[in-house]
């Protein structure tokens, strides 16, 4: 049963990306100075807000597994986190891609550019972790208290980040900031595109957990086989 | 009272054993040194540039060359057994990680205290403008080096790729701590004082230290029993 | 009084269960070996008495209290498969450290106790890195009854120990067990462990296998139990 | 639409798409690999003589 539920979902997220670049592409008038390119702001901004909702995620699983040692945490906070990965590596690529356009340079040392790219390098210590640890209550344990220093770390990041850049002015994706009043067709399609990511991210965790579980499966049916080979 | 005696007794013997050979301590310091010469074909020493890059060269010695005094830190528990017989003892695990973290921290302490002389001496700054306020600020930074390195060092102690693990988890999430180390300390070995405009580092520096030194004191219990 | 008791306990390592449903209760003064063939869960067992690791189900009370508790842990003396000391520390500086680590009311006066008692006055000043290896078990020894412990937790201490080590120890413990001290110890069928023990338990895969008191053919044939409790039965 | 700069969007559009698919594809191959290992055990338990 769950497994439909979850093809659903997925083919529902699919349709409503479908939608949503419809819309994008066809119906939102060009943004005056930046012309077309500014659509990948919808690809940009959403997939941020859901990576860090994926790791506030796995950090308050991560609480609940240390405070309860239920696996089910600990399985939903390595899928979140990675998904959480994946999703902050599309925010990272279309945040160069769209510098790129906007000042000719691949890397421009916007606030939170660096400050993703610091987050991104954060959470992928944490999958080293889980993989040099062999027992697993040792990775359980220990990965949950580095997802919960994990997401602090993250918090002072983006902070000390804007702050730079309040002091050394480099190119900032003024779009992005949205100081400017934003169209409400554009906005509504932000929300909805934020609505589509959250959609395929709750997708991707589940399947992410089904795979976890049956890894975890074939460590223990491995054990067995050799305990009687 | 007993909880400070247990803190300074961890302290003092890692301390001790530490001196006693000596092995990361001239690691670090030969490193250090080495960086601080290197840099001076990076950068034209008596140009004004270089009075910018100061904090930020000083930090990054002091950062590199720490993470090799922070790997010792829990190795040095791992012949004998010797860790197993620290959690058996009636000590908190906020002992064993404060007495492990201000052992830490004094060696670090050393080499900074070494490293800053042989700066001004290379590069011919005057760095004792504002010396009080700058030991302030290297002790802010260095405690939160200790702390995170104290920690993450409880974390990968039973792991086979320790020494490589260690530098890849403590590295990005040093980053805030490293960038105000460095504002502040450029701008202190300026000889100014810290005006308003870069009162907001001290204040990260001082948020850093509090919220990390509580997380670790509060989860390595948690780290380091089975 | 109950000196350790224990009820339902459970390891998993992962999904493996080390232990399975163990439950004992001994009363103080006893000494308990524990036997079993090599992952049988000896060392899990012992871990979680010394409070090394916590039991992923059921209940371990030691000496009234939980093991993690540090009142507790401050009456129990372990000796591990490591002896615990510091290589690059002298014998005196190891002692002085763990005596106040279990904060003993009088460190100095101890150390010299305990250095004297293992014959180890002479080198106080030496590294323990350059003790003989007879030397370095002796030190441990010292270690683990620095803070005169009413309860001892020893893993397979007399493997590896040479005869004059056998013979300390094993007066130490016949003292120790008159004052009213309680000892675990995990052992292959030795003799010099099972003349000590008043009880037997015998873990066969993470199961208990045997609980008992320790007879007189027990000792005469030691591996009586096994063919009457252990894999073979 | 405005043609000015609409290659940088495809780009922009294709590399999201692009990371997506590659996690997706990351994601099958893991479960592949799993659903072999499951396979082999099985075949490893039957052929074991039963205990």
């Amino acid at each position: 049963m769950r497994d439909k539920l979850i093809y659903g979902a997925g083919i529902f997220a699919a349709l409503y990306f479908v939608r949503n670049l419809y819309v994008i592409l066809l119906q939102l008038p060009d943004e005056a100075m930046q012309g077309a390119v500014y659509r990948i702001f919808f690809f940009h901004l959403p997939p941020y807000f859901t990576a860090v909702a994926c790791f506030l995620g796995a950090a308050i699983a991560s609480g609940l597994y240390l405070k309860t040692k239920n696996w089910k945490y600990d399985v939903f906070a390595v899928s979140a986190t990675e998904v959480g990965l994946a999703l902050a590596a599309i925010n990272l690529v279309t945040g160069m891609i769209w510098g790129r356009q906007q000042w000719g340079i691949w890397w421009t040392w916007d606030a939170r550019l660096t400050s993703a790219l610091i987050t991104w390098l954060i959470y992928l210590g944490y999958l080293m972790l889980r993989e040099g640890i062999k027992d697993p209550s040792e990775r359980a344990k220990n990965s949950a208290v580095l997802s919960i220093f994990a997401f602090f770390a993250v918090y002072f990041t983006y902070k000390a980040n804007e702050w730079y850049r309040t002091q050394h002015p480099g190119p900032v994706l003024t779009i992005r900031t949205g100081k400017n009043t934003i169209d409400p067709a554009m906005q509504a399609m932000l929300f909805h595109n934020l609505g589509a990511f959250l959609l395929l991210a709750v997708v991707l965790v589940a399947v992410r957990m089904n795979l976890e579980n049956s890894q975890r499966a074939v460590e223990s049916l491995r054990r067995r086989a050799h305990a009687i080979a | 009272m007993t909880y400070f005696n247990q803190v300074f007794a961890i302290a003092g013997k890692d301390l001790r054993s530490e001196l006693r050979t000596k092995e990361a301590l001239n690691a670090s310091l030969s490193f250090a040194v080495v960086i601080l010469l290197l840099f001076s074909f990076v950068v034209d020493p008596d140009s004004e540039m270089l009075e910018q890059m100061s904090g930020g060269l000083l930090w990054m010695v002091f950062a590199f060359s720490g993470v090799l005094i922070l790997n010792r830190g829990f190795a040095r528990e791992l012949p004998n057994d010797c860790l197993d017989a620290l959690i058996a003892s009636p000590i908190p695990g906020s002992a064993l990680f404060f007495g492990k973290a201000i052992a830490n921290f004094a060696l670090i302490a050393i080499i900074e205290a070494i490293c800053f002389p042989v700066f001004g001496i290379l590069y011919n700054l005057t760095w004792t403008a504002q010396l009080p306020v700058l030991v302030a600020v290297s002790a802010l930074a260095t405690w939160a080096m200790a702390t995170l390195g104290t920690m993450f060092g409880a974390l990968t102690v039973n792991m086979q790729l320790r020494e490589l693990m260690l530098p890849m988890l403590i590295y990005p999430m040093l980053i805030p701590a490293l960038m105000s180390a460095m504002q502040l300390t450029t701008l202190l070995v300026a000889g100014q004082a810290i005006d308003s405009e870069h009162i907001v580092w001290l204040r990260v520096l001082i948020a850093f230290d509090i919220i990390f030194t509580s997380l670790a004191a509060v989860l390595v219990e948690t780290v380091l029993v089975g | 009084m109950t000196a350790l008791q224990a009820h339902d306990l459970w390891k998993y390592y992962g999904d493996f269960a080390a232990l399975q449903k163990v439950g004992f209760e001994f009363a103080a003064g006893s000494c308990v070996a524990l036997l079993g063939r090599n992952g049988a869960g000896k060392t899990t067992l012992l871990r979680i008495l010394a409070g090394l690791s916590q039991a992923s189900e059921g209940e371990v009370r030691i000496l009234d209290g939980n093991p993690r508790q540090a009142s507790v842990r401050s009456r129990i003396g372990i000796i591990g498969h490591g002896i615990g000391i510091y290589d690059d520390l002298s014998a005196e500086e190891n002692l002085l450290t763990f005596a106040r680590l279990y904060a003993v009311p009088n460190p100095a006066k101890a150390v010299d106790h305990w250095l004297e008692r293992t014959d180890l006055a002479r080198v106080r000043r030496g590294k323990a890195r350059e003790f003989s290896r007879g030397m370095r078990q002796r030190l441990a020894i010292a270690r683990a009854f620095i803070h005169s412990p009413n309860f001892l937790i020893l893993d397979e201490p007399f493997t590896s120990l040479d005869d004059r080590a056998i013979a300390l120890l094993q007066g130490l413990l016949k003292d120790a067990l008159h004052q009213g001290a309680t000892v675990v110890l995990s052992t292959h069928q030795l003799k010099e462990a099972l003349e000590l023990a008043t009880h037997v338990l015998l873990l066969n895969r993470g199961k208990l296998a045997f609980s008992g008191v320790r007879t007189a053919e027990m000792l005469a044939n030691p591996g009586w139990v096994y063919q009457h409790y252990g894999e073979a039965a | 639409m405005d043609q000015r700069n609409f290659e940088y969007m495809f780009y922009g559009l294709a590399a999201a798409w692009t990371i997506l698919c590659l996690y997706a594809l990351l994601l099958t191959s893991r479960g592949r690999k799993i659903q072999s290992e499951i396979d082999h055990l099985k075949r490893m338990l039957d052929s074991s003589p039963k205990k």
